[in-house]
């Protein structure tokens, strides 16, 4: 090879770096390790962090994975492609993505879905510079959050929309919810709402869209997807709907994993498409008229817009959204939904189980679904921490961490992987650490 | 084979895979106004169904375990199959993101022991692993040039600096921090077109943004003098690192002048494409940028890891995630890392650029035209198809095309815009002389069926499950999702 | 989709996938004379170019998961995935097979589970499950048949009485254990002849050996007086348990007389068929016929779960296995018993009844003819393909190597040979009307092609990755291994 | 569909079956689980079990599998599809099948290789049943069985020919090898010897083999498949090399799994071909004249011979060929080679260590490669319990099982998985507890 390049031997290949670039220094790199000695290595640590019951959701959320989903997604042809630009040669992958986008926009009740964002934080960022984007109307870029959004959303949202002159606010929720009329702000450009709310209730969406709605501001829904085989859709709360959903696509058929990969999506009506991030699949013909899938709105994207792009994403979570796909298919309708009400009668049960020590309570009163706040008689750190270090459990979310007032809150959910000698053996220690503590 | 109807339609109301329904949990006491009456466009099909369903959609990709895939810029290498088991581990696939980190010392020790290696990869003073891809990575580079900035007491600084040739991203991220755009030309030759730079910079420029080997392919000379024109200026320097695969090892570019850049550990890395993602896109800084990199990262207290937030970071860009970012590609980088080694790395770098001069060279041999003749090719590299499109009356997109009847993917087409008709071709070091020969023969046969017959190649692909795709139609009667009744 | 090299033909001296080679061990102090001098014809290539080269190879194969396999008497149905996970557990699969009972509850608690869960589906008193397939699960209960008879002094039965319909495996195993092979005939409706049945048994009868369905595809009515007409002989029933999943849940082979049996659980069971294996075929036996069951057996001592030896066994006739049997299809059996339940199994009778009445129904009224126009179709049926050939001269073998450009696999061929022209189909419980409904317009299809040219059925297949093969040659001029030369 | 078959229900389908016969009952069995709920069993059941390091072999080693092998030996067109009796439409299976002849045929240094037999054990009892077939010249059925073979393989062939009138005489072995002169037969029909033996010896196997060709007998050899890259392959032994080699194909590439599924192989020398049983791969062409494979020589088969058959082998262990072939492959020459040697490396290091506390001594000292016997002073039933029970370690296989000369006596082998680390931990244990013991 070296011969038909005309070189006499490799270095001679990079003669066009100048010498007064120094040499790269990787003596603190360690030498290569066959897959054996890596997995070895690896595994040790993966090991060290292994632990049992979980009944913390707060945005991830541990539900049974049916095995053929990755099965699937991890087949070379899906996991090793890359973003589908030759549409001939990449059926499988663009019909896939057609199938999804179907399937969450019917279950956000919109009109369309794109192909991923990132994931849920980032997804409602997205939502939001596409929101502002669509809403032409408006007189200023103020974005109301309603209530208990997702903290940590809001974190990445901000980071991404403040340097365009997008200021978020925040209205603090009334004993859990939104109420809009207490919104100091009355001619939003764009509400932010989620439901169920961080706190696992339910927000009146109807008069919140209507709320909207008059204000000729735009609606964004955060929600959890799994719930809307249960929940009203976006797109049907109030007279005319929410405009946009987004939300992380983790409890459909991916893992915890620590937070990611996941996916972020996002639905909205029609009319705003053209403002949408991200790759989009339309369904099309060929030369002999049958069908096929291809990318479709290009002109929206960075590659073919470049600074007036709708965003800079480029790589976004397509694998994701392949088990995603698969694990909707498997479940159907039904599963979807018995998975979403049977999650719900396992909190409801852990929430009276608790409620039944005497050293619990709920701390709102709104109607909940999925996920529940419940008031705690002692020191909730020490209990979480207890119940990791002690039993390998991870007890919820200490509340305290994001909101002073709610230190002795635990937000927890049960999902349908929790049997009820789970629950009950969780019940016990709860009450069992919190007496001695 | 044959086009596969959608799932929807074999779908059957009523139908399920029982072993994956739970029993029906109980909803009463839950506002009926607030559930849903209709019910989802989802499938009602067996598992078996799914399974046949998504074993044949598979089955109509192309992919880098089934196909030589030489997309430039986009390092379509082997995805080693060891990461991905090591990463599948149920210690870190069952962990919840919100565990504390004292219960996760196993996962925090990876992304510590991952940030170290990326700094000596780099050769930049610090890193965070949050960016979800490398446009990620390039919007929390460019949040973090303007944090700078404006932490200097500078708001003129409002443009940002790309060469024409850049990827879309980079003008895209610089919109997105509230930047404008400004494009350098690219001079006959693949550099940067260094008086047009001149021209430009000044108190107005925050930043540039350059990849090295830059997206003309070729590696970047006169990069120091760049980096001090631009530095002189008050501006700082990012580097888009897509392209660093061919420089690993080889050199760093923290020592070319960078302040700041991301890698795509995707590319770089070789973590699976999957099909659009996911990736990850860390960044590493130098010392000046460092307060400003996005949270949370890993620190060591002690013996015991920490997870830096803003308490530790009080001038950080924020979050860019509700969590921490791809942590499952992050294990799968370094297991790659461990893999490769430092003597690894080298090699990746020496033989993706072998692979890619030789390929140019028996091209070039073949009579295609070279974009930048002079110039040795990095790892991937440039041809322009203008002299067939001219004389034959078939265009790089035909080229590409026919090439998928060949059983290869095509490369990178019309990228970068400003070499008409053109080919970034990237074999990767993962491939075979073998395979490279057959690219070659692939393309001179193509070639000669267009002089015989230049409507059969336009006609292109024949082979496949589909033939050409009516782009225009999609895009004008849009039809994004299934509904019964359409058909 | 082109023909793929062998993979020898990709390699290169010298190549190897690097993060898979272990750093070389000492060999000093071996002696010289016993080492190996030859380099082995073992590919050497990359790891990609393996993976490639496999990934490509898969794509050449018909399976479950990709089509319609009705292939008669094999019972190809959808392998639930989440069998094959919950087997493929680190527990499960690291465990060394000489690991003692007491360091192995885990394990031996599933064996004792589906111990007896197929006690209660055969209705039998106890069972093995060592036996590696069905054939093997033949010979044990052809031994323990033979085992019994010299216990009870009588040595002169050397003959088991198959049905001239039998699988191979029923004589062949006969031959195995050392006994001669006696054929009764079939009646026209494709039940047993009785009256051949009663011609030949006597006292030189060791037993005999049926299907239950049958292999003619027919439930065989009169099979209490066949039992009662061995046993008042002397011999013993031996039920072959390929086809138990048309009757799983309806009745028992137990309570058809049969003393002993096997299960397919790669067919009943579902478990993977791995392009030829493995399987398991545990054997069940009446307690007349207990004490001689292969070992090792899982038994109970108190709370603890123990391996059955010779110790315990002291008639056994003996081991089948270097250890226990096919562990991990046994286990993934067990998660197919339990996901099914005992509604479930009731369900895999009734649903590959219908299936496969409703096909014969639909087959019939097209005008293709029934084998056994009067019976009931079982889990399967029979069609022969006789006046097709006879006036077409398009053979069943045409048939079905047409039905595959239909991307459909083709039924059982030529299989009982006693049937002309017969195709033997088994839909499963597993598929939907709609492929159902797909394979009789497939049929059709090919039929009215064979009206306009017959020879074009005959050149079939047209669309596979290989036209016809020619068998012949395959074994007059054999070519069984690869050698460079050659070609 | 009941109206097309002309039925009023399923029930009436089977009404062939007679009244007489009584309804299954099936109360016995548990109602039906979900997969989630499935999964959680066996889970629990698999974790019980789980141990440590592994310095037991005995037939069974505890290999690294690169992740590759089984990614793509379950792939679904592998994992789900049947015997290749159609074989246009299963050329992915049959091509792999006749790279694995080669692979294997060409490790043994013999003609030809089969598709499989079921595991080691039955493989050598198929093997002997194909030589005393093949051997028309001889006088008796007389089977030699030359010292240390595998108990487990003989127990096992045992059963499969004595019904056949085959006899196996076990000579004993001489200071743990076989010496021929010592053979009390002269005229044996088949003489069987392992390479290297059940106590990890090797015999001298060119002596051997010249014996047994000067009488007219066949050899069988029993190997482990890896060893082959190492030691000399059973067709080159003495002058004319062994007839037929047997084995378990379980140490390329497949787990341990409790010793199955794996795969039995048999190798033979070309003109015993027609007497092998199992299913036989060749290479022909289409009617266009291309390459193409498909499964021949099918008349030695019972579906084709029926009562005579070579074998009563149907289904075989195909899956578990799928994945030795693509071990091998991505291990090639250097791979297999350095892992046998690197086994024995590292076999060799814990016997040394073993040997320098002075509580454990060579048994045998004949040269050895990858497993060894060692004389342990102090009570090995003890020792072996105590390491799983206190440490979760598989101490090797005592021996006293199957000799009761041999009660003080360990087999043992660290492969290449084994660390330095864990290997000077198991010679600390083995200290510690024959110290204390
Ligand atoms: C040169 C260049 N810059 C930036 C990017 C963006 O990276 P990502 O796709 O990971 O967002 C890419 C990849 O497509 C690229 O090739
Ligand atoms: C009727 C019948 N009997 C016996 C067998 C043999 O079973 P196995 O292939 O598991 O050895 C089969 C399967 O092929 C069969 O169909």
């Amino acid at each position: 090879m070296l011969q038909s390049i005309g070189v006499a031997n490799i270095d001679e290949l990079f003669d066009e770096i100048p010498d007064s670039v120094p040499v790269a220094n990787f003596r603190a790199i360690e030498s290569s390790l066959t897959e054996m000695e890596m997995v070895y290595r690896l595994a040790e640590s993966a090991k060290q962090d292994e632990l049992g019951s979980c009944f913390l959701g707060a945005g991830s959320y541990d539900h049974h994975i049916p095995a053929a989903v990755w099965d699937l997604a991890t087949r070379g042809e899906f996991l090793t492609a890359y973003t589908p630009y030759q549409a001939e040669a990449s059926q499988g992958t663009l019909q896939l993505l057609y199938e999804f986008q179907t399937m969450m926009a019917s279950l956000a009740g919109l009109d369309v879905a794109n192909a991923s964002v990132y994931d849920g934080g980032s997804g409602l960022g997205e939502a939001i510079l596409m929101a502002v984007r669509s809403n032409r109307r408006a007189r200023n870029r103020k974005i109301v959050i309603g209530g208990a959004v997702n903290p940590f959303y809001l974190k990445t949202a901000n980071t991404l929309v403040r340097n365009q002159g997008i200021e978020l606010v925040d209205v603090p929720h009334e004993n859990g919810v939104f109420d809009p009329k207490q919104c100091p702000i009355d001619d939003p450009n764009v509400v932010v709402v989620q439901q169920p709310n961080f706190f696992g209730l339910l927000e009146n969406v109807d008069a919140i869209s209507n709320w909207v709605n008059e204000r000729n501001a735009l609606l964004i829904a955060v929600v959890n997807p799994l719930t809307l085989a249960v929940l009203k859709p976006p797109g049907e709360w109030g007279e005319s709907g929410a405009d946009i959903c987004s939300g992380d696509g983790q409890p459909l058929g991916v893992p915890m994993a620590s937070g990611g990969p996941s996916f972020g999506f996002l639905c909205s009506k029609m009319k705003h498409v053209r403002q949408m991030p991200g790759r989009i699949v339309g369904k099309t013909v060929d030369a002999n008229g049958d069908v096929g899938y291809t990318l479709t709105l290009q002109a929206r994207e960075q590659h073919i817009r470049r600074a007036k792009a709708t965003s800079n994403i480029c790589t976004n979570q397509g694998l994701l959204v392949t088990a995603a796909t698969i694990y909707m298919s498997i479940m159907g309708v039904s599963g979807l939904r018995n998975t979403a009400s049977r999650c719900h009668e396992n909190t409801k049960y852990l929430v009276a189980q608790l409620e039944a020590t005497g050293r619990a309570q709920r701390a709102f009163h709104s109607p909940y679904f999925h996920e529940c706040v419940l008031r705690c008689a002692g020191d909730v750190a020490a209990l979480t921490k207890s119940m990791i270090t002690d039993h390998g459990v991870l007890a919820g979310y200490p509340l305290g961490e994001i909101d002073e007032s709610l230190d002795d809150c635990l937000l927890l959910c049960a999902t349908e992987k929790r049997t009820r000698d789970e629950i009950d053996r969780f019940v016990e220690l709860f009450n069992r650490i919190l007496n001695e503590g | 084979m044959p086009t596969i109807p959608s799932i929807f339609d074999t779908s059957k109301p009523g139908r399920l895979a029982g072993g994956q329904t739970p029993k029906e949990g109980d909803l009463t006491g839950l506002p009926d106004a607030l559930l849903r009456e209709s019910k989802p466009v989802l499938p009602e099909v067996s598992e078996l169904q799914a399974v046949r369903h998504f074993t044949k959609l598979s089955q109509q990709n192309f992919s880098i375990d089934g196909n030589f895939y030489p997309l430039g810029s986009c390092t379509m290498k082997y995805n080693p199959r060891g990461a991905h088991r090591a990463a599948s581990q149920p210690g870190f696939l069952n962990r919840h993101p919100l565990t504390p980190a004292f219960a996760s010392q196993g996962l925090l020790s990876c992304f510590w022991e991952l940030q170290e290696t990326l700094k000596t990869v780099t050769g930049m003073e610090a890193v965070s692993l949050v960016p979800m891809a490398g446009a990620q990575g390039e919007l929390a580079g460019g949040l973090m040039i303007r944090a700078y900035h404006e932490d200097c007491g500078d708001f003129e600084r409002d443009e940002i600096l790309v060469p024409t040739a850049a990827h879309g991203t980079n003008p895209a991220t610089a919109t997105m921090c509230g930047y404008k755009t400004r494009e350098i030309g690219v001079a006959a030759d693949g550099d940067v077109d260094i008086e047009d730079l001149k021209r430009v910079v000044g108190p107005k420029t925050a930043g540039i943004m350059l990849t090295n080997p830059s997206t003309c392919a070729v590696f970047e000379r006169r990069i120091l003098e760049i980096a001090d024109t631009v530095h002189d200026a008050g501006g700082l320097l990012y580097y888009d690192g897509a392209n660093l695969n061919a420089i690993l090892g080889k050199v760093c570019p923290g020592d070319m002048g960078f302040d700041v850049l991301h890698l795509n550990l995707h590319k770089t890395f070789a973590t699976p494409h999957g099909g659009g993602g996911p990736g990850a896109g860390p960044v590493a800084v130098n010392s000046l940028l460092q307060p400003y990199l996005p949270i949370p990262m890993v620190g060591k207290l002690d013996d015991e890891y920490i997870w830096l937030d803003e308490s530790y970071c009080p001038l950080t860009i924020g979050k860019l995630a509700a969590f921490m970012g791809n942590a499952g590609i992050l294990i799968r980088a370094l297991a790659y890392a461990l893999m490769l080694g430092r003597e690894g790395m080298v090699r990746v770098a020496e033989y993706a650029t072998l692979n890619a001069n030789y390929l140019a060279a028996e091209l070039s041999k073949a009579g295609f035209q070279l974009a930048y003749p002079t110039r040795r090719a990095t790892h991937e590299f440039l041809i322009t198809l203008n002299k067939e499109a001219k004389d034959l009356g078939v265009r790089a997109l035909d080229f590409a095309k026919r090439l998928l009847d060949f059983d290869m993917h095509a490369p990178t087409t019309y990228f970068p815009l400003l070499v008409p008709e053109c080919f970034l071709i990237e074999p990767t070091e993962t491939e075979t002389k073998a395979v490279l020969d057959e690219f070659v023969s692939a393309m001179c046969k193509i070639r000669e069926e267009a002089q015989e017959n230049a409507e059969y190649v336009k006609q292109a692909p024949h082979n496949q499950v589909v033939r050409r795709l009516d782009e225009v139609r999609a895009a004008r009667e849009l039809d994004l999702n299934w509904s019964g009744n359409k058909e």
